[in-house]
């Protein structure tokens, strides 16, 4: 189980250089990423970064702060508005051998570039065999005050596009790991990141160059036997603070992260489903057709035979995320909502 | 297809009532935009910021040329522009501080507001320039109406890069819809410079690839600005087709609240904001021609500062949202948009 | 249950003049979505069409031959290849009080204008209570060796975006009766037709003008009490086939056919299942997050005490839609594959 | 950035043997679009057909002016460029039978092919003009790795009114990446005429946007689209940046197959296929500077229908791909493409 920690404030949009751990080692999500980034760009001179604003800039988020000094503009290119292009550039490129890491300003704007994802990005190499090493990331995720076109959760749209392993990571550790491991992937990868985790959550993050985190694998946060509970992203932490207020009151809750939506592991989900007979799916993204959808759909189809309950599914309604604070509360699924349902599941 | 910088224009192209209003509109756009910003320093404004200032001369200029009844496709940079087309400061503050009374009733914040029903202005979306072609849309009810009627959009120069830019421009062109194409050039886009952006001189050059007007005014002289969009709205209406209108002025601030621009040369802002202030300007000729008096100017000031601070509290005082309402008006047929709103409980601040 | 028959020919692309129904007054599906379209502009006038080769030429598939020389340039309106532009166009005119209809030349280029689409149209009245009145039509679906970029089925990422109504029709009457509404309807709809379909299924098509088929409401095409199978477009024949090859072997399947994938009609399917307590969810979008994901999610979540059987899924893979005939006919679900499906859980 | 309608050039601006492979191109080209014509007429052709009758003087022009490692970029209609780069006329027939012997191994048909590996080419996509950013990827890697090749993106007229026409080519100037635009002007976008896709005369002038070159040549003059190509890859391959080329002539049959053209006026046809036929045109050039004689032309004839001849038997004689293959190649790990495909026994009309 990983250790975390919830910083006090605000996520704010200051500037942290890259590497600034804590004295304790400790590294914020975005850190960790800002590291994976740094590490892919010293090994291999294929990699390359593209993106609005992300040279003497450093990205809207800070994520490259640093990167333009050190690697210059060939390799840390400040693009156009223009991300169907972002994107075609990127499969070019990659085409001819590179492998580019682009950056979206917010996972928001992926939609501006849906055509050039779905339709080349995700279907090329299946038609064609040519290989293509393409990183997309950006940040996504509400509960930043962000309002409907800074805060979406794009990762059901993609996951159906076939082609494009999608991840997701909730930790500092896990983010590092799985970011190097889609920057090595010879497929095209989508990386989002929850922008509300990115100087919430810290945690000692491994500094060996070679700490991989395996695209595909899912892993148990916390044990438990009563319930499971599968998340990914923001709602991890959700989760975890559910579980700690239900074990205060007798209640064992198992909190599976699934890391990567697409593959999905649906063994170690099931694994868990066959312990605790009891799942609760619990998602940022809408309800109708988001990643819970297809959660619960597997367990039910493949692990009926040991449900002692409905497969429960929590997520925010099909609606634009909304800007006022008592909306969007209203809107994403909190801590109270996880331990209600999984009172009700395990009432069952 | 003239690609030209215009003179000032010397002569008086409105009433001096209009004129008037034009230095009390220059001088609440500025306004609010330094106190928003104070506010949001003092972490007492929630959500973000996108200044205008400096630029003020591009979206009065161009706004103060529609009637009523024409319709604004604006940005996130453009809120001076809806001021302009006459959106109440209150609802406006309402928004920003996620209020029901709010144009967008809480569900958006900062400057991504909009009045269509009022004023027809469209709720701004982020995406760029997402509103170009939607403009093309209304022009196209316009015309085949027969509604002597225009559209106006406006994106930054750093939107001109992108697709859907020139998909709305051409196929404007082609159906010689009556739309005025406005970008405002505030040589930025975030921290991405003209030069990084695009290939050439000047935006207004590329009207030739359409084949329609192409022309290129001095955001610092709001009278520029508004004959040319006069000009263009004038010809939109009468069934002359769509005009391209590059303003260029200068971002003073960040792109938003959090950035403070450290990109920008220190020379170019002390440059502008010395020589290019478009309120500056504006107000030394209205006082020169003798249109308004020193006293004018003062209480036109007042006007604003107490307009401002009446904004604020309404929008402290508005209440927020009824949390239950979340998920309504998704659907025409849930009646939210057109009954009453619910009324959250308290406030915060006031 | 409706009648339809199945036309013994390719559908082909050769042109079809609107209204040209059979002697005995049988209209095929693409006549029916003339007719819709036709009526609607002769009863509305601020009903207008626009889209790619729909004047003169009366469109890729010859839905709009004739109208241009009824309806005028106005209001049958040729637009460049500019998919983000259309949409756009739509959404600002019905902003002003006009009803545009846009076609698109396949339903894969709805991609291409997928931002206008999801950013704008499906947000926009939530955010601001301006009713847009904008349907979206387009042939969707495989079948027809059409390949990866002419055959898809992008209803799930559609109904993923929370303000548009999706539509997915199966029979001539139905098609036609679900388009009356939704040119009626003051949300965005999107209308999918399935290119199989169109000139190989006809049936006696209600005259009346106002004959409307209710958006959301699914239709039980075949009783059956063994197993339901929910489905919907092209697979409902297939379905209907299997039903009936079923029959001979003694098994009785219920169709149930969706016509509208979002909303969801969840009560006409629970109940299906609360009779049959077995679910074959069948679907013509990719397996993952396809619709099939969303509906026996949704059967998992509140049919669980009705169940006998695991909640299965038959769909395509996560897939391009491939060529050759022999890479198609695997791709697909097919007669025996669901025959198959329904016997294992019957045997459950 | 000269528009202007370039003469044809009266020299030989390559050596005999290449002009000779040229004749032998247009040949084939013509040859193969008339047969596979005749051949889905009688229903033995699965899939679709998009015949670039008429406009093989541009695409085997600007083919001919790449190297073998530069990179090609088309469309639908551009098939005779690919052949021109060298693809196998075996394995594309393969690939319309959709058999395991087609470059794409059966899994898209007609001419949505290309062979990345060995001629550089992009397997067409369908959606317009998506292969232009590609592109600018493929320069981009050129460019930053010192090496000197080219990327050429062809396209129709109709697509230039598309977002992605404008980004690329955009993106291309501001970083002067070694491209080279192409644009077939067949003056139809399916059914859709040059006048409602943009609202300018030229799409060469185009170019003046961009701060690029743009040139504008006659398509039924095979000499003069090479000259003009081979300039622009020149240009681009010794650093100059991207160029716009506009090659003009007329798409001869419907958009596809199943499409009559009924929309197309009779004259203008028949005004192309007399006097605007690249393939006679050439040939006669050809036989009046003594290069071949009329021999050599039936020579090439010959050979021309008997490689399509083995084509058509070679694409009978392959077998489909194995159904049980068809979830294989989704990922690179699957190992489908590095390995021999399955074949899935026997064929069909052999
Ligand atoms: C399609 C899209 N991509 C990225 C962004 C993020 N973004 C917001 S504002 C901005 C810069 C806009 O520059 P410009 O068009 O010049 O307008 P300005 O802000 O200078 O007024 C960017 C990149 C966006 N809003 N939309
Ligand atoms: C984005 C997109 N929209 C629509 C289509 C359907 N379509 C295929 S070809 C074509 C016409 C293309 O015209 P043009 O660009 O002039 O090329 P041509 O076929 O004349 O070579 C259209 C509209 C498409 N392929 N892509
Ligand atoms: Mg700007
Ligand atoms: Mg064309």
């Amino acid at each position: 189980m990983a250790k975390a920690q919830v910083e006090a404030g605000a996520a704010g949009h200051g500037a942290e250089p890259r590497g600034k751990r804590t004295e304790a080692g400790e590294a914020t999500y975005l850190i960790a990423i800002a590291e994976a980034l740094w590490e892919e760009m010293e090994r291999d001179e294929r990699v390359y970064m593209l993106g609005e604003d992300i040279g003497a800039y450093g990205g809207a988020f800070k994520v490259t702060e640093g990167f333009i000094e050190r690697f210059g503009d060939g390799r840390v290119m400040d693009t156009p508005i223009a991300e169907e292009t972002i994107v075609g550039m990127a499969v070019g490129s990659a085409m001819e051998g590179m492998r580019p890491v682009a950056e979206f300003q917010y996972a928001d704007f992926m939609s501006s570039g849906f055509d050039e994802i779905t339709t080349v990005l995700a279907r090329y190499h299946y038609r064609s065999g040519v290989p293509l090493p393409v990183v997309l990331r950006g940040p996504s995720g509400g509960g930043v005050r962000a309002s409907s076109f800074h805060s979406i959760n794009p990762e059901p749209w993609f996951a159906h596009a076939g082609g494009i392993k999608v991840i997701c990571p909730a930790f500092p550790s896990d983010a590092k790991g799985l970011l190097k491991s889609a920057i090595r992937d010879d497929n095209p990868c989508m990386f989002l990141e929850h922008k509300w985790i990115y100087r919430r959550i810290k945690e000692i993050v491994p500094e060996e160059p070679d700490f991989l985190v395996p695209i595909g694998k899912a892993d148990v946060k916390r044990e438990g036997s009563d319930v499971s509970i599968i998340t990914y992203g923001a709602m991890v932490h959700k989760a975890l603070e559910a579980a700690e207020n239900l074990a205060q009151r007798g209640m064992s809750a198992e909190v599976v992260d699934l890391r990567t939506v697409y593959p999905l592991d649906e063994d170690t989900v099931l694994r868990s489903i066959e312990k605790t007979s009891r799942a609760l799916v619990l998602s940022e993204s809408y309800r109708f057709l988001g990643i819970g959808a297809e959660v619960a759909a597997t367990i039910a189809e493949k692990a009926f035979e040991h449900l002692d309950a409905p497969v429960e599914r929590l997520s925010p309604p099909n609606i634009p995320v909304p800007f006022s604070p008592t909306l969007e509360d209203a809107f994403l699924p909190g801590v109270s909502d996880i331990e209600a349902a999984v009172e009700r599941l395990s009432a069952w | 297809m003239t690609t030209e910088l215009r003179q000032t224009d010397q002569g008086r192209p409105l009433p001096d009532d209009r004129l008037k209003h034009v230095l009390y509109l220059l001088r609440l756009c500025r306004y609010f935009d330094e106190r928003m910003e104070a506010l949001y320093r003092q972490g007492r404004l929630p959500g973000a910021i996108y200044s205008g200032r400096g630029q003020e001369g591009t979206h009065v200029g161009v706004a103060s040329a529609l009637e009523p009844d024409d319709s604004l496709f604006p940005t996130h940079r453009d809120l001076s522009a809806q001021l302009t087309k006459g959106l109440d400061l209150n609802r406006v503050m309402a928004q920003y501080w996620g209020r029901i009374d709010g144009y967008l009733r809480g569900r958006d914040g900062n400057s991504h507001v909009g009045d269509w029903f009022g004023h027809r202005t469209f709720a701004v979306i982020s995406h760029l320039p997402i509103a170009y072609p939607v403009a093309c849309g209304a022009a196209l009810a316009y015309k085949r109406r027969g509604d002597k009627r225009v559209a106006m959009a406006i994106c930054g120069d750093g939107s001109t890069s992108n697709g859907r830019w020139h998909e709305a421009i051409n196929t404007s062109s082609i159906h010689r819809l009556p739309v005025v194409w406005v970008v405002n050039n505030n040589q930025y886009a975030y921290s991405t410079p003209n030069t990084l952006e695009f290939g050439v001189p000047t935006i207004a050059e590329r009207a030739a690839a359409y084949g329609i007007p192409g022309v290129r005014v001095d955001g610092a002289n709001v009278l520029e600005v508004y004959a040319a969009a006069k000009e263009a709205v004038d010809r939109a209406r009468s069934d002359g087709g769509p005009t391209l209108i590059e303003s260029v002025s200068l971002r003073w601030r960040g792109h938003a609240g959090h950035d403070p621009a450290k990109y920008m040369p220190r020379e170019l802002l002390e440059d502008h904001m010395a020589n290019k202030d478009p309120v500056k300007n504006f107000e030394t000729w209205m006082l020169a021609e003798g249109i308004v008096t020193a006293g004018d100017v003062e209480e036109i000031q007042k006007r604003v500062e107490g307009e401002f601070e009446a904004g604020f509290e309404f929008a402290q005082s508005s209440p927020y949202p009824e949390p239950g309402d979340v998920t309504k008006g998704l659907w025409v047929e849930d009646g939210y948009w057109t009954s009453e709103p619910g009324r959250g409980g308290g406030t915060e601040a006031s």
